[in-house]
């Protein structure tokens, strides 16, 4: 059972997201173009490739997750770069300085940044945004008490807000333009976020 | 995909060169990409602007004498980032503050306004003014709202010659707004467009099917039909026009004394009979110029018929998508005050006259 | 098919009427259909050009102060007939002589040298000089000749902007004749085009292959290669334009003392290091003038490598074919006559600065 | 056997002419869209159309044939309106005024037709161009030595140098740009002018 999650963790979560942004470029791209603008792989891919460059040395994992937080605000454009910025920005606040966090913090961690999309995007679930899938994730970790079952639990959360997405109107983001034509298709936002949450928990599993 | 690029991941690179090379009286920056007037902005307000790459000549074609001090073009169909409207703004700030025009989508509008957060942690002082005009979406409510279009390029021609006239920061806000509420726009697409990222078109089209109340992303429109005539496309886009009603929304602005961002309720006007507008029949990249003056012909006849009095007008490709075939229609009612500055001189790549 | 078009046996007819009705500065006059200056031309020598439609914004978009005085638009890619120019000529007569700028494609010349005749039957005098720019094609003794490109328009503007200045008619058709001599030109398509009449393209490319040398009647260029990058693109035009060789050649001329047309032996320059030179990267119509950035940036450093300076450069759509994606480069050699008469004033719809 | 020529069957050859035009639009085009700019059969049917259209009444064979090459030249444009307007303005000169004419009369006409041709386009039989089948036609007809034998050898001829153009090198028109790569194909303008020719037959033998 996992007690802390440590920044050496908190780094192979990034690293693994990169690859999984890099693995599934075209396949964001293409739920994109179905009712965006087809870039979102190519965005997602282009900023964690940043991510991964900029990564400062040493185990600080709010400083890790600050960074990457500026480095998606600096390379990915659109609207995931500032609401994914704003996310591990607002997350990466209390947690400076720690080379380890708990439940507790990781749970805070993911309420904080939630709310910071929220507040960037003006937004809330139900809106078939990648909110759809980080709000249920949030929630469910907290709800599961501890690391290992949180994860467990915000993935499969994730998962199915993701899915749940497909029958959405969507409300928010350039999706928003296709009004009933915007139905019947998977959110790219949501998606991404389904991929960084379960990117985590492989993290940690692996790390275990 | 057939293009003339070299790499397709650096085309907004090679094509910046080449923008730089052509145009020694802008200056181009890269990591991050703007463009800028040579030599800087004095004692006046600074207008900048930008957006996704793939729309050219907007906006770095707008930049010049008259018209914007700064333009940050982000990847294809994708809007800029912070860092580039950051150093834009330290480059062009002239002392007298700055304003941005954004087209109202959701990644632009997010990206400006933390640039402008981080401008004025610098103690520059930045306003944003969100151009949404395009009346193919009806609702602001259950959507991220209008779009914008033509209206943009008017707005950045009328800002320029405002700030030359040596408009203040607040009254150059207001203008913009103005502009804004008093430009519609609806476009439509004949064939879709490929970005070189992805290399394949951004939607299908049927050999016969059209798309009306397109953005200008390679997104979807928000109807799809069979072809038909000019006359009858012209009709269509004309009619969303001109019966538009008051459209009321809430926009977020910069509040000086709050020293936040509130949200503003705007509402636009309706076209009425003895309206004088400047007319813009934009390509979106692919169809050829002679086409466009086909569906001019039809509109100047439905202004007419509405009362309406085109006194000025533009016929060409000013904000594109790529190499889409089609086109979009904007109408800017204009009154002394708007007619004067668009006929200020202006020396920019796509747009001169008067020097 | 998907134009925006109402006719396709009308498309010229509705496109003038647009035409017209966007720019009230000048006249269109149908049946014949011609465009030209409105007002007419006064104690000077007229400037008038032509040809097949879909090559929009040539000619017509050039028609206006400091450019020409008329233009002559035919049915889509097929050139005008006699009655047009003969029409356009006694609308535009100034007492002075007509110059007509015509582009080397054997139904444009026999046309315009038809109305010459008929005009100068009118005690009206006329010359005519044809414009044979494109490298593409090496020789004239087995081929209709070099075709008529980017140099039309670089002719069309400094002409007019040397009938301005009252330059009479002699020194007019010399001048013509030089700027002829001085221009090199050479195109390439990545995919063709499709007449409104026809419905189908003009001719067949594969997905990964380019046209190299093409015309821009859709006519298929000299070379099919498989698609390339900008830059191999770019060099292989320069390539052709700088190893161009003194071309030779004879073109029809009015002789006045003999009262004939006669065949008059002309010889092209050749590009030298140390020549400065007006660029023409010019879009065929589809393709985003983004892309053509691309190209000018290769052009530059390879005329650098050459050690050619480009003095002044024009990048966009200026002589096009509809919808056709490629480009053409121009190169045209200066001195300070035709750089003074290049930078003097002009306002068309398609070319204005200065004014 | 047709001893004389009537301007009533002039008549009829010019809108026979006319017919066989608009039925071949397509037909003329695609030829041209092989080694030129795909507009022939669209220049030749407009101008057709034209000359039908503004044809004079009476039975004035010079006057008809003048009308011919008015409309040809105020219609069709390109290399092909000015060439067929001169080819017969030049055959209609000799025969103004006459309502009928005779094998001698005509045998003039169509050498007077193809000097128009040569004059005005510079051009000689071998180069590609609608000179491939009047040439030949003009010369069989006049060794015919009468009107009928005539015609039907001057169509035979005109068959026969349209379909020699195939394996020529272009060195006139525009298909003379594609050098090597206008073998092979059949010259539009020498298409057309077989077809000319032959509807002055098909005219000649209804008329008997
Ligand atoms: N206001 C918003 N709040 C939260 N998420 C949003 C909002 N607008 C858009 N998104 C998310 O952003 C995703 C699109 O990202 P991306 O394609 O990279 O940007 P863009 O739409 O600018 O091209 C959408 O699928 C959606 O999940
Ligand atoms: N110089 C010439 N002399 C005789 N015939 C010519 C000449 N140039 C072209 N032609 C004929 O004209 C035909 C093309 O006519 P058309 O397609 O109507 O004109 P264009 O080439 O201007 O499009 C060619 O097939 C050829 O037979
Ligand atoms: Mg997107
Ligand atoms: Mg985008
Ligand atoms: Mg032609
Ligand atoms: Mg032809």
């Amino acid at each position: 059972m996992t007690e802390m999650l440590t920044g050496a963790t908190v780094r192979k979560w990034i690293e693994k997201t990169a690859a999984v942004m890099a693995e599934n470029r075209t396949y964001l791209t293409e739920l994109d173009k179905a009712i965006g603008d087809a870039d979102h792989g190519n965005n997602m891919d282009r900023g964690f490739k940043a991510v991964v460059e900029k990564l400062p040395e040493g185990d600080d994992i709010g400083a890790l997750l600050k960074a990457v937080s500026m480095a998606l605000i600096s390379k990915v454009g659109g609207a995931a770069g500032p609401l994914y910025g704003t996310m591990f920005l607002q997350g990466s606040k209390p947690l400076m300085g720690k080379s380890e966090i708990s439940f507790e913090e990781l749970a805070q961690f993911f309420e904080d940044a939630v709310a910071g999309v929220k507040m960037r995007g003006k937004a809330e679930a139900g809106e078939k945004t990648m909110l759809d899938a980080l709000v249920p994730a949030a929630e469910a970790f907290r709800k599961a008490g501890d690391l290992d079952a949180g994860l467990k639990a915000a993935v499969e959360a994730a998962e199915q807000g993701m899915k749940d997405t497909i029958p959405m109107i969507a409300k928010k983001g350039r999706a928003s333009y296709l009004g009933e034509r915007s139905r019947d298709h998977q959110d790219p936002g949501a998606t991404s976020s389904y991929m960084i949450v379960k990117a985590l928990e492989d993290a940690v599993s692996e790390a275990a | 995909m057939k293009k003339l690029i070299n790499n397709a991941e650096d085309v907004v690179v090679e094509q910046l060169k080449g923008f730089g090379a052509a145009h020694p009286e802008i200056e181009v920056h890269f990591d991050p990409n703007f463009v800028c007037v040579a030599g800087g902005v004095k004692d006046r307000v600074a207008v900048m602007s930008g957006g996704g790459s793939g729309h050219e000549p907007l906006h770095g074609g707008f930049v010049g004498q008259g018209m914007l001090d700064a333009a940050c073009p982000g990847p294809v169909f994708t809007s800029p980032t912070p860092d580039q409207m950051y150093e834009a703004g330290k480059a062009i700030n002239g002392g007298k503050g700055i304003l941005q025009i954004v087209k109202n989508y959701t990644g632009d509008v997010l990206n400006f306004q933390m640039a402008a957060d981080m401008l004025r942690d610098e103690g520059i002082e930045v306003r944003n003014i969100i151009i949404d005009d395009d009346v193919a979406l009806k609702d602001s409510l259950y959507t991220a709202g209008r779009r914008g279009l033509g209206t943009t390029v008017l707005a950045e021609k009328i800002c320029g010659a405002a700030s030359l006239e040596g408009y203040d920061l607040d009254k150059l806000t207001a203008l913009c707004k103005k502009v804004n509420i008093h430009g519609k726009s609806m476009g439509m697409a004949l064939t879709p467009c490929t970005t070189p990222q992805n290399g394949t078109p951004s939607f299908e089209l049927a050999e016969d099917e059209i798309e009306i109340g397109i953005g200008i992303h390679g997104e979807p429109g928000v109807e799809r039909t069979k072809i038909k005539s000019a006359d009858e496309i012209t009709e269509t886009l004309c009619r969303h026009i001109f019966e538009d009603e008051a459209y009321t929304r809430k926009l977020s602005e910069w509040d000086v004394e709050k020293g936040d961002w509130v949200d503003t309720e705007l509402t636009d006007i309706t076209f009425q009979k003895g309206d004088e507008v400047i007319a813009l029949v934009n390509g979106m990249g692919g169809t050829p110029v002679s086409e466009l003056y086909t569906v001019y012909n039809k509109l100047a006849e439905v202004a007419g018929s509405h009362g309406v009095k085109i006194v000025r007008n533009l016929v060409g490709n000013y904000i594109t998508s790529l190499e889409m075939a089609g086109m979009s229609i904007t109408l800017q009612k204009v009154d002394d005050e708007l007619l004067r500055l668009y006929d200020a001189p202006v020396k920019t790549p796509a747009l001169r006259w008067g020097v």
